[in-house]
């Protein structure tokens, strides 16, 4: 295994892992703002069709890219209405919106499977592509993978160092007292979820117009799960969460690297791993209670409804 | 007068591009081809568990004389349903079990991989082609067989690396697939899933690779070799044909290039020049039953003599080909 | 800020005409009129559930009112949000703090201020310091608000309204958690605002301190305005009076009993908490005897949840020897086994922990009376049933009738009933805390005959409470907790307010003792 | 005038009103989609939910798609009336067919009586065992139970991919990934001759009606109610939160396992790769629209059992694809739960203007 073999796998494992990455971030600020979309799913597989079929009737991939995060934001605005105002159970809520989104995305793309795009091409950056090893891995990607590298770094900016940021948190942890103090607990959730909607759609929209330029049923195959448990994973830290996705990335391509060293497992059981891991990372993280009750938005979950406050 | 109604029953979505999509195609060929005698329905995504024997029944009833499953999970539900309703035709693609009137039919899509494996071995220029598995059973099992012969007709240094994706069907994985192969110097990929990722990866990098079931060079109209085009329609016409005349008999169909149940679609028409000879030659050679790839002496991986000289293998010997050919140095997995 | 007394008369700073709100199923305020001078102190009173934070909120705009208008500074305005109010100068602390424990000071700070505000302030941390200094509130505006005290807390949320130029200062119960010394600090704090011009709103139940700091005040009852007067002139008796109309005369003193055997101990308990914002105890040493009532003083978060889980058998953690009951050692037995044992227990929230609000009173009635009920693990819901209205009758609770939900009573009468069904339980031992905590007059009155009737006969009764007085009025012995620590027991004859007020502050504390045990928790 | 306000108590007659107004809405929405393509809304509600019902066959085939959404749904109900999230329900059912057709085929042609007993007993063991994992998980490292009882579906179901194309792929099935079919002696007894209705549909309805019987009559599924309802005031009144916990999710596992083992040896016959067409998570929708009510659940799963079968026929009769009745479940839950919005809050006229 020479270095530029490494080198190779590590830039897959960024391609591999960026539809995670703005899944997770989009959700973790989400969550952040005490409200779990577990419509994930079916959300990205919207803005995967809605994407391919944006940027195939204009010919313009960055309309594509828009599309999809309208998209996003409509499906996601579906969920904030039921779970802020009309108080539905967040979780079967979540659930719903993905079983929806996978119907609808193959209803309104069955006529667009078949149809092929060119896709984005990537853009090695002058100079900073050229840095041995490094180059390769980080600077010879596309424009959707900087644009995850940009809004990492952005969400850290704006949770870590902003008023936002301390909005978000303040009604993560507590919505009855942000509204007692004047917050629009209701307008911050909605604006935290219909992010999360336009982050997934970018995911979808990678998946369609990115990774494989073309639409096909269900072709997010289970991603929007993954980023949910990359955002527990994380607990909600936002390099924590880039740092996990492409373990994620590099999890779920691992065992198709493996067999290529003749590795003689059963296939099956390898393609088990990106599970277990999930599984054996999420104890691990999670064991600490203390830790995670202090990390975990203390509100998340949980409805909020300014007419019942007391 | 009323039509003749035939239905067909699919594994997944007619939209998948591979296999279903074929077999949609094919059932649309037919129906045109008898212009209005023959009506078709399918159902698309039945499950292969509980629900095809109710979805056949559902067909039957519905006044289908002739019904196809088009999956090997669909064989003992169609098994069941034949026994119940003996004055209806079954066929099931890719099966083993027959009844009076229950046939079988499947594809020597080996036939393919021989000239796909042809093609590979004189345009590599790392001698590795990549080969992206299913799952391990002996039609892809047979299928690598014959992809190793093909390419070590022409390249006596060839290497086949093999990458299990444990899916027909998810374009994202096979995307990775092909990617791992890639790294690992493949600069030929060939595939036994049916979307068009692995082709779209090769492109990217500026390697090669052979479409699978349907005719997938628009989507990398560079990388594209040829397709290996699955072709169903004659048979479905032949068959329904037969019914209707009442001449059909129980089964076991193998369909390749010589009932044109396989096409060569698409070559590249920037091949080089002995390339696409050497291509059209083993094709005529394949048509015309002159090239037979499971002839004698073979031997498995393990030095044993599977084929003696001098033998082909039947299509019941073929339906049992579960070892590696000599000089692929991996395991068949499970 | 620079109002000066004379001005004073010349015009209110804010007048009420008419404001309603009404709730579903209940008129929180109905035409209710004020008005409020500049450097007022002024007392807004009325028994639980009269309105009082309904009309306050209503200032601050929390809460939009259906009808009427509100003079500032003698021009008609609408306070549409919170942050309306706080440009005009209206700051609000409220009965339930509305701060958050995962940021600081000055985060939390920093939240309540708009952009503008926010520039001409500069440094905020700076401005804290200063102000904290200038007031003596002494706050760290670099400290994460979990790690603070309850006392503390509050001053942070005063400390929010004083970082804007404030004109009117709303404090919602701002006394119910503070140590005595504590509370006088308060007010002098809250002298120096009105001497300032500041006009204050002050709500409190305790009469004495309306008295004490306040210049007018308005009772409400129903969500009317039924009086107002001026407290100097008048004496808390006088006032209770007017708030709750024909009141039962509240003794002052009911008689003191000696405790017979030990029934209850808990000998020398050190446990660390489980909760990250908790307090772990130290060295607790208790003896609770057959027929008293032993109270415990202290302000909330220092120690009386954990106290209470361990004895309850929530938290079962301790060694066995540590805690016994009837000679009995029950440190590892789980909740339901000391029940059995003889042993009840009323919790602080009476609602979501005393008892499932979305259940009917006669399912309320099984959460703790499983035995009798149960055969063969079959619940028998007629005896359950008829159980539970007898409870509702004897201990005269209102409500529909045993199918309502618990979350259906008022907070008083969910108490009666919860406090029926544990003494219902024949317990030999009877843990309660905050009895009467949120409770009008009379509902208090009924839970504290019946607690002195249980003490009577015979029964060990340990009372935690954060209201002085009524651990004075009801308690035979007093101790304090503050820090995880337990004070000395006294006979309450033998202590004073004054001496209980300083060990809820911790004068109690050996310093070397909490050195070492410092040390031993930093190690740990 | 128009106004919401919230009710006082949440209303007992919207609890029940609330699913029937959600079925009446999604087929307003049924009506709208069919016609937006060209089908006679009329005619495919018709095919959907009534031609299911229509003869023996159907409503056999119909209680045959009922039995494995039934029993896992059963189990649901009692996990989210405890606030366990458990999504693991897929796992246990493949978990379930996986352990059952061990134990039956290892039993081969035997005439034992004891096969089919042993080989149900295997299946809901291996159900219990899938869910114990996530469960021991939640409780001893307090790891999320929504994720790892996902995770523990995907992991379940490439062991049984990897056990039909090992251990138990059948020697003389050409090397095809699927199990010897199983002796008469492993198969479920059929109840009605002719049709596929199998004792697991009889255990189905057996299993929701001890589960209601539990829950409303017992202690422990008091303690059960409590826990799910109310968190603090169960841990007050001494019930073991982990007791109950345990209690719920290994029913709900030992329920779905039997679901997957019913499956094999019922209608199905063999082991094969594709035992779940994803029962384990419509049956999530089940239990929701159940009330997270166990009799409530035989209801709903009749109701989704029809959708499925209407959609196949939907096909059949009248070329509509499958993607519209993932729609129509979608939209369905969607009405359903913002129906609910109105057991807590009911519009009231008023005639007052506007201030
Ligand atoms: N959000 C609400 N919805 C419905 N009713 C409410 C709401 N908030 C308050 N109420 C009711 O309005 C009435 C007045 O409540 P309010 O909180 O103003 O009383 P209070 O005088 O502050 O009482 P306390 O002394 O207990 O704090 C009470 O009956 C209360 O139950
Ligand atoms: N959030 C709410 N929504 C609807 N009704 C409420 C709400 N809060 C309280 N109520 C109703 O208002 C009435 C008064 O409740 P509250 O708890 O304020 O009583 P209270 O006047 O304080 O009595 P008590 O002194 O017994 O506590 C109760 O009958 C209760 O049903
Ligand atoms: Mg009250
Ligand atoms: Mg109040």
């Amino acid at each position: 295994m020479d270095a530029d073999f490494i080198a190779q796998i590590l830039f897959s494992a960024i391609k591999t892992g960026t539809p995670l990455l703005f899944i997770a971030l989009g959700e973790v600020i989400c969550e952040k703002s005490g409200v779990l979309n577990l419509g994930q799913e079916g959300m990205m597989l919207m803005g995967a069709v809605v994407g391919f079929l944006a940027a195939y009737s204009t010919g313009n991939m960055a309309f594509g890219v828009l599309a999809a995060m309208a998209m996003g934001c409509v499906m996601s605005l579906i969920f904030g209405v039921l779970v802020l105002h009309l108080g539905a159970n967040q979780v079967a809520t979540g659930l719903a919106l993905t079983i929806f989104g996978t119907g609808l995305s193959a209803f309104v793309g069955s006529d667009f499977v078949g149809k092929t795009i060119q896709g984005f091409n990537p853009i090695p950056i002058p100079y900073l592509s050229s840095i041995p090893y490094l180059g390769k891995i980080l600077f010879e990607h596309d424009l959707l993978v900087y644009l995850s590298f940009i809004m990492t770094v952005l969400i850290m900016y704006v949770t870590n160092k902003t008023r936002l940021g301390l909005t978000l948190k303040a009604v993560g942890e507590n919505p009855n007292a942000a509204n007692a103090i004047g917050i629009k607990v209701l307008r911050v959730r909605y604006l935290a979820i219909m992010f999360g909607g336009a982050m997934t759609g970018i995911a979808g929209a990678y998946m369609s117009l990115v990774y494989t330029p073309m639409w096909a049923e269900n072709m997010t195959a289970g991603r929007g799960w993954i980023a949910l448990a990359l955002v527990v994973f994380a607990s909600w830290r936002v390099g924590r969460i880039m740092l996990g996705a492409y373990l994620f990335g590099l999890a779920s391509i691992m065992h198709l690297v493996l067999q290529g060293f003749g590795w003689t497992i059963s296939t099956n059981l390898l393609a088990m791993l990106p599970y277990v891991a999930t599984v054996f990372v999420m104890v691990i993280i999670s064991a600490d209670k203390f830790k995670e009750k202090l990390l975990a938005p203390r509100s998340l979950g949980k409805p909020f409804d300014p007419r019942h406050m007391a | 007068e009323e039509p003749f109604k035939v239905g067909f029953v699919y594994v997944g979505p007619v939209g998948d591009l591979g296999w279903s999509y074929e077999h949609d195609q094919g059932r649309k060929e037919m129906e045109k081809y008898f212009k209005g005698k023959v009506k078709t329905t399918y159902v698309e995504n039945v499950a292969e568990g509980a629900d095809a024997e109710r979805v056949i029944t559902q067909l039957v009833k519905a006044g289908n004389k002739v019904i196809f499953t088009t999956s090997f999970g669909f064989m003992n539900a169609t098994v069941k349903a034949a026994k119940r309703f003996p004055n209806v035709v079954f066929e099931h693609a890719t099966g083993y079990k027959r009844a009076k009137n229950l046939g079988t039919y499947v594809l020597r899509t080996y036939e393919g991989r021989y000239i796909s494996g042809v093609a590979a071995g004189l345009l590599t220029k790392t001698n590795t082609i990549g080969y992206i598995g299913a799952f391990p059973i002996p039609e892809v099992i047979r299928d690598i067989d014959a992809t190793y012969m093909g390419a070590k007709s022409v390249n006596p240094n060839i290497k086949l690396k093999i990458v299990w994706a444990n899916t027909w069907y998810d374009p994202g994985k096979e995307t990775d697939a092909a990617n791992a192969l890639m790294d690992q110097g493949a600069d030929v990929l060939i595939q036994h899933t049916d979307s068009p990722a692995p082709l779209i990866a090769a492109q990217k990098r500026g390697a090669r690779a052979i479409g699978q079931a349907s005719d997938q060079s628009k989507f990398a109209p560079q990388a594209h070799i040829f397709s290996v085009r699955d072709h169903w329609a004659p048979y479905y016409i032949k068959t329904v044909q037969q019914v209707m005349d009442g001449t059909w008999k129980s089964q076991d169909f193998w369909g390749g290039f010589h009932d044109n149940m396989l096409q060569l679609a698409s070559i590249n028409p920037n091949l080089p020049k002995n390339v696409r000879a050497k291509i059209e030659e083993t094709l005529a050679a394949i048509k015309s039953g002159k090239l037979k790839p499971f002839t004698g002496p073979i031997k498995d991986n393990t030095g044993k003599i599977v084929v003696p000289a001098g033998h082909s293998l039947t299509d019941q010997e073929l339906a049992r080909v579960n070892w590696y050919v000599q000089g692929i140095t991996d395991k068949i997995p499970h | 800020m620079n109002n000066t007394k004379t001005a004073q008369h010349i015009s209110p700073r804010l007048e009420l005409i008419n404001i309603s709100k009404q709730y579903p199923g209940c008129l929180a305020n109905d035409n209710i009129s004020l008005s409020l001078m500049p450097g007022e102190i002024h007392a807004l009173l009325g028994e639980n559930g009269a309105g009082k934070s309904t009309l306050v909120k209503t200032i601050y705009g929390v809460v939009a009112p259906d009808t009427g208008q509100l003079i500032w500074d003698g021009k008609e305005i609408e306070i549409k949000s919170p942050s309306t109010a706080r440009e005009l100068g209206i700051g609000m602390v409220f009965q339930h703090f509305s701060l958050f424990e995962t940021l600081t000071v000055s985060q939390n700070i920093e939240l309540c201020l708009s952009k503008p505000q926010l520039a001409s302030i500069g440094n905020l941390a700076e401005k804290i310091r200063q102000l904290s200094q200038e007031y003596g509130l002494n706050i760290d505006p670099h400290r994460y608000v979990h790690s603070l005290s309850i006392g503390e807390r509050q001053r942070v949320e005063i400390m929010r309204c004083l970082v804007q130029s404030v004109k009117l200062l709303i404090l919602d119960e701002p006394t119910s958690v503070l140590t005595p010394q504590e509370v006088s600090g308060l007010f002098s704090v809250l002298r120096t605002l009105a001497k300032e011009g500041c006009s204050i709103l002050f709500i409190s139940h305790k009469l004495h301190e309306v008295t004490e700091i306040c210049e007018k005040a308005t009772i409400l009852r129903g969500g009317k305005v039924i009086n107002t007067c001026s407290p100097a002139d008048e004496t808390s008796h006088s006032i209770a009076k007017m708030m709750v109309g024909d009141l039962a005369e509240q003794d002052a003193g009911y008689s003191k009993k000696e405790g017979t055997e030990v029934r209850f101990q808990i000998h020398d308990l050190s446990l660390s908490t489980q909760h990250p914002f908790g307090t772990s105890l130290k060295h607790i040493n208790l003896e609770l005897k057959a027929g008293e009532i032993l109270g415990i003083a202290g302000v909330a978060g220092n120690g009386q949840d954990e106290l209470m889980a361990i004895i309850s058998g929530e938290d079962s953690r301790p060694v066995n020897a540590h805690l016994t009951m009837k000679n009995q050692p029950i440190g590892n037995l789980k909740t339901a086994t000391r029940r059995q044992f003889g042993m009840a227990y009323v919790p602080e929230e009476r609602l979501g922990r005393g008892a499932v609000p979305d259940m009917s009173l006669t399912e309320n009635t099984l959460l703790t009376h499983s035995q009798g009920f149960i055969k063969y693990g079959l619940v028998q819901w007629k005896q359950l049933k008829d159980y539970a209205k007898q409870l509702i009758s004897d201990y005269s609770v209102k409500c529909h009738g045993e199918f309502s939900e618990a979350k259906s009573l008022s907070g008083g009468n969910l108490q009666k009933f919860i406090m029926g069904r544990e003494i219902g339980q024949r317990p030999d031992v009877l843990i309660c805390a905050h009895p009467t905590w949120g409770v009008d007059v009379g509902a208090a009155l009924a839970i504290h005959q019946a607690l002195l009737e249980l003490r009577d006969q015979g029964a060990a009764i340990l009372l935690i409470s954060e209201d002085i007085d009524e651990l004075f009025l009801l308690a035979d012995r007093m101790a304090a907790v503050c820090d995880g620590y337990l004070s000395p027991i006294v006979r309450t004859q033998d202590t004073n307010i004054d001496q209980i007020g300083q060990w809820m502050a911790g004068t109690f504390i050996n310093n070397q003792q909490h050195d070492a045990d410092m040390l031993q928790e930093t190690t740990a | 005038m128009m106004r919401i306000q919230a009710r006082t108590q949440p209303s007992q007659l919207m609890t029940f009103v609330s699913p029937l107004l959600a079925i009446a809405l999604t087929l307003i929405f049924g009506c709208i989609l069919f016609s937006a393509l060209d089908k006679n809304p009329i005619e495919a509600l018709h095919v959907l939910l009534i031609t299911p019902l229509s003869d023996g066959y159907n409503v056999g085939e119909m209680l045959v798609k009922m039995c494995p959404l039934l029993l896992c749904a059963v189990g649901l109900s009692l996990c989210y009336r405890a606030n366990m999230w458990n999504i693991g329900a897929e796992g246990q059912l493949l978990a379930g067919a996986l352990g059952g057709s061990a134990v039956a085929l290892a039993f081969g042609d035997s005439t034992s009586a004891l096969a089919l007993p042993l080989t149900l007993l295997a299946g809901v063991a291996s159900g219990v065992a899938w869910s114990a994992v996530p469960t021991y998980l939640k409780l001893r490292f307090n790891s999320n139970l929504i994720l790892t009882t996902i995770m523990f579906n995907y992991i379940a179901f490439y062991l049984l991919v990897w056990a039909v194309n090992g251990p138990l792929r059948d020697p003389d099935g050409y090397g095809f990934p699927e199990s010897a079919m199983f002796s008469d002696q492993t198969m479920l007894p059929i109840l009605v001759a002719g049709t596929r209705i199998h004792l697991g549909i009889l255990l189905s309805l057996l299993s929701a009606v001890v589960a209601w019987f539990i829950l409303s009559k017992t202690h422990l599924g008091f303690q059960v109610r409590v826990f799910g309802s109310d968190e603090p005031a169960a841990t007050y009144a001494g019930f073991s939160s982990k007791k109950l916990s345990w209690f719920v999710m290994l029913l709900a596992g030992a329920l779905a396992g039997l679901a997957g083992v019913c499956e094999v040896t019922g209608p199905i016959g063999q082991l094969v790769p594709n035992v779940s067409p994803g029962y384990g998570y419509s049956a999530i929708i089940v239990a929701y629209l159940g009330r997270l009510h166990p009799l409530g659940a035989i209801i709903a799963a009749i109701f989704l059992a029809v959708l499925y079968m209407g959609g196949d026929l939907a096909q059949i009769q009248m070329n509509i694809p499958t993607a519209v009745i993932g729609m129509f479940q979608g939209v369905l839950l969607f009405f359903l739960l913002a129906c609910d919005f109105f057991i807590r809050n009911r519009l009231v006229f008023t005639h007052q203007a506007t201030a």
